[in-house]
């Protein structure tokens, strides 16, 4: 193989691809759709995702401060959560305010709190936690680290919603690696076989390349450029209208479905350039296993 | 130059070639002739390495062909011109870039290869027909573009099967002197064919095969 | 077309795929893995929606009584819940219990509680709601109804919890109705692809047989036959292959992924039916349309 | 039986036919002939409706072929054998199976299919070869393949394209026998070829082709 060959190589590349436009035509279509699967797939299994984290960020927990406390101690609770990066303080509710917020969670049972002189509430700080499932927050040792601060009489969060939505999380993952797992080996799959395809037709043309004396690699290299072009152009047509699709769908229209309030993303780039990486190299794959088969003359 | 010992070729249970031993020295021109079916496209194949022999030997300018590697194979292809029985032309290419592929295969300069190209589809009487698909010519005209293709490259052999099976016997003059003079120049010309028309007129070197075996030489 | 050439056209069909038998088996696993990604997909749909309609059971309504309540009143009461096909009694809640759970609830706040000489807290039912959104049950309206009766003083459910809940399985809906659409399109497109791309490579034959004086259909059944075989086969193996991949993943497994007490059911037996008919109908377009492209001579 | 009125087919700007008149009546024997791209294959196409001419008219038993419809045209072919050039064999499919393949078309039944497709395998010498595939024989026996699945349904018009171009001179011989002895059942025949052996040894009606026309009679 002498290196200046490679542009006649790359020339006959695009003139196969005229020669068999229609067969490529066919075959692009399918590596296109395949593609658009797997980047809806993305889109939306990085949106649910986000969703869904958004949709837990209610995860809340409770500080129960001594009524005895002190300015400084009160500062010092406070400088520590905000050094914690995954909380931040929502608000602080005074005896009075937990009071009042008792008396309308009771509702038609706040008769109970009729006959009271003092106000046995202690004041609370309400501490929010965000993105917690991706830092792997832990939210035993926070709690232990804030009960044992000065001030602090007692720290609370539902285990219980905790629980739920890490199930709920837990599904989610499953479901998305699964069904993204089996799409990522389904496309493999079907993107080498259409490029099989589209090559298998041409069984006669490579023996004949070969009883003109073409080298293995004379023969070989046009469909590499071949399955690469198909890879480049059907990456990038599948990302195009994608995006043309996740415009369509983008956060304004959101509010029809009753969806309102939800950011719509699109994947992040490093996945478009992941996505452009596996068409290409399914491409260049798919050309090189179909060729491979008819070197035996 | 070329040399046959013990060659027998089987397709399954019949046989294509049986016991056939043959030398082809430098700059012969020799004819192969035999009823249909008598092994003489088996034999050219083999020759050319397109077929692999049930045993015996076959040397190419000395070198064993069962014991050369696939690259070696290639390159010693692009020195042999070859016109196959069928044409075995490439119909999504045009006439000229069939022709052009021969050279092509070789790395030679696109300015040279331009040049041998046309002068050499003027030779078989188609500088007309250039820019023309395979399956857009008439049965003679593709046979003629195999012929082209075999002898653009300046072949130290040629082997040609059933070359003018196509051609009308003025055509068939013309091939006949194009070999010639082809030969004239050093190739070693090795043609099967059935026509009495190339046989007759010709004191050539001549091979009788019937069912695979050699039965008379001339 | 005589009618006794059809078992003839069905033997060309057969004795087709077989000395075509390398391009058939790739078109073959393109169409099984399509429709196996579609399975899947169905599969885990369904899942999920029972999963999250089943995390949505703990909805629940709570039915305050009065304290003088007679027990024909609470009879009536209980048979009206019992009527209610979505809706069941989880408990009863005596004023006692409810007390005692307050208690609990308010935890460290419980001290509220200290001074009441009398109990004020009304006795109640908490009932259940299964299957919600599927039959489209109006809280609203049996909220109404209770209210309405005698003896109940007042009845509650937490509207927030509900709205969440409609949000999370509008999210999920729309995502699954849009992978499960692009799904379905695309799958069309690569499996109608496929055949195009089997039957292409057969242009040739095509051709020599109108030459011989074989009518339109004398070529096109055999195709035809073909592509339904293909489209058969493809959606048996596709089921066969998605069923053994549930016994592998079936519920005893889920233990390990943290996802004990959910049911992990196979997709109904209508859907697979649907499954092999969309096999099959594709397999024959595809060869329709591919088949139709050669008939121009 | 074939009648051809002021024939022009032109592919592009190149024209293969120029204004050709020709009738051939029911049983005759006529040889086409004349040089690589006279358009000897392309006056058969034309024939058998396999190309439609630029412009004139060509009448088949009367019939008009550019005012049938393509369900007559195709039980018109049952009527007609074609020995094409290249031959056109299914390469997928046995020797037994091309040949009888014309028959099925017509929905014969298998028992006579089966009957009919030996005796003419044997006719053409290719009784051995029946379960072999196309690319598995030599050019001769595919001709020779050829030239049965034309004749097995004993055709009202035997359309014959170079049917011997790749046959020697003894079974050049014999298909031509057998051509005759079809032709004296009652078959028109038009052979299209260039072979000198064909020609000389005949008395029968000729035509000469040039670029397109008639340039003699014979
Ligand atoms: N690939 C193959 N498989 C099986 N049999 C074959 C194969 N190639 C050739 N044969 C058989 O070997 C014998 C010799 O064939 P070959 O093509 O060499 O004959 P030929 O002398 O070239 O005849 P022709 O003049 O008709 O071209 C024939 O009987 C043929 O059927
Ligand atoms: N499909 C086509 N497209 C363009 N040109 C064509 C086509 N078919 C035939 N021709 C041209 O028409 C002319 C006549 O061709 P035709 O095949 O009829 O010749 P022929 O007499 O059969 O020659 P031969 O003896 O070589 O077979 C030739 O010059 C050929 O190149
Ligand atoms: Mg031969
Ligand atoms: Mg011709």
């Amino acid at each position: 193989m002498r290196i200046r060959l490679l542009p006649y190589l790359f020339k006959q590349a695009l003139n196969n691809i005229l020669s068999n436009r229609v067969v490529h035509a066919i075959g692009l279509g399918t590596m296109v759709v395949s593609l658009l699967i797997f980047g809806t797939f993305l889109l939306l299994f990085v949106n649910l995702n986000a969703w869904v984290q958004g949709w837990g960020h209610s995860m809340s927990m409770s500080v129960y401060l001594n009524d005895d406390i002190s300015a400084a101690q009160r500062a010092e609770i406070t400088s520590f959560i905000g050094n914690l990066a995954e909380a931040e303080i929502k608000r602080f509710i005074s005896k009075d305010a937990a009071l009042r917020d008792l008396r309308s969670a009771l509702g038609s049972q706040a008769g109970v709190l009729e006959g009271l002189s003092d106000n046995p509430l202690p004041a609370s700080f309400e501490v929010t936690f965000t993105d917690m499932d991706d830092r792997g927050t832990d939210l035993k040792g926070i709690k232990q680290a804030l009960q044992d601060m000065y001030g602090v009489e007692e720290v609370q969060y539902s285990e219980e919603w905790l629980h739920r939505f890490e199930g709920l999380m837990n599904i989610i993952k499953l479901v998305g690696f699964v069904i993204g797992g089996l799409l990522c080996l389904g496309i493999l799959f079907i993107v080498t076989n259409t490029i099989k395809l589209t090559i298998y037709s041409r069984k006669e043309e490579i023996e004949i390349l070969k009883l003109v004396g073409a080298t293995d690699w004379f023969v070989k290299i046009p469909y590499l450029f071949e399955g690469m072009i198909q890879g480049i152009l059907s990456g990038v047509f599948a990302l195009v209208i994608l995006y043309f699709g996740y415009f369509l769908i983008s956060t304004k229209k959101m509010y029809f479905l009753g969806l309102a309030g939800l950011d719509f993303v699109f994947i992040p780039y490093q996945y478009t350039l992941l996505i452009i990486l596996i068409s290409v190299s399914l491409g260049l794959l798919g050309c090189f296993i179909a060729v491979g088969r008819f070197f035996d003359i | 130059m070329i040399q046959l010992f013990h060659l027998f070729k089987n397709f399954g249970p019949s046989i294509a070639l049986g016991d056939l031993n043959l030398r082809v020295h430098e700059g012969e021109f020799v004819f192969v002739t035999g009823p249909s079916g008598a092994g003489k496209t088996t034999l050219l194949r083999l020759i050319f390495g397109a077929e692999i022999p049930t045993s015996g030997h076959i040397l190419i300018n000395g070198v064993n062909l069962s014991r050369i590697s696939r690259l070696k194979l290639d390159l010693l292809r692009r020195k042999i011109g070859f016109v196959f029985q069928d044409f075995k032309l490439l119909p999504k290419k045009t006439v000229f870039e069939n022709v052009a592929l021969a050279l092509e295969v070789t790395g030679e300069h696109p300015s040279f290869i331009r040049k041998r190209t046309h002068r050499t589809l003027k030779l078989v009487g188609l500088a007309e027909k250039e820019k023309a698909y395979p399956l857009q010519l008439s049965g003679g005209e593709q046979q003629r573009v195999a012929i082209a293709r075999a002898i653009v490259k300046d072949p130290l052999i040629l082997l040609a099967d059933e070359p003018t099976g196509n051609l009308d016997s003025d055509l068939t003059k013309d091939i006949m002197i194009l070999f010639r003079s082809i030969h004239l120049k050093g190739t070693t010309v090795v043609i099967a064919t059935h026509s009495r028309e190339l046989l007759e007129d010709t004191a050539q070197r001549t091979v009788f095969l019937h069912n695979g075996r050699i039965v008379g030489k001339k």
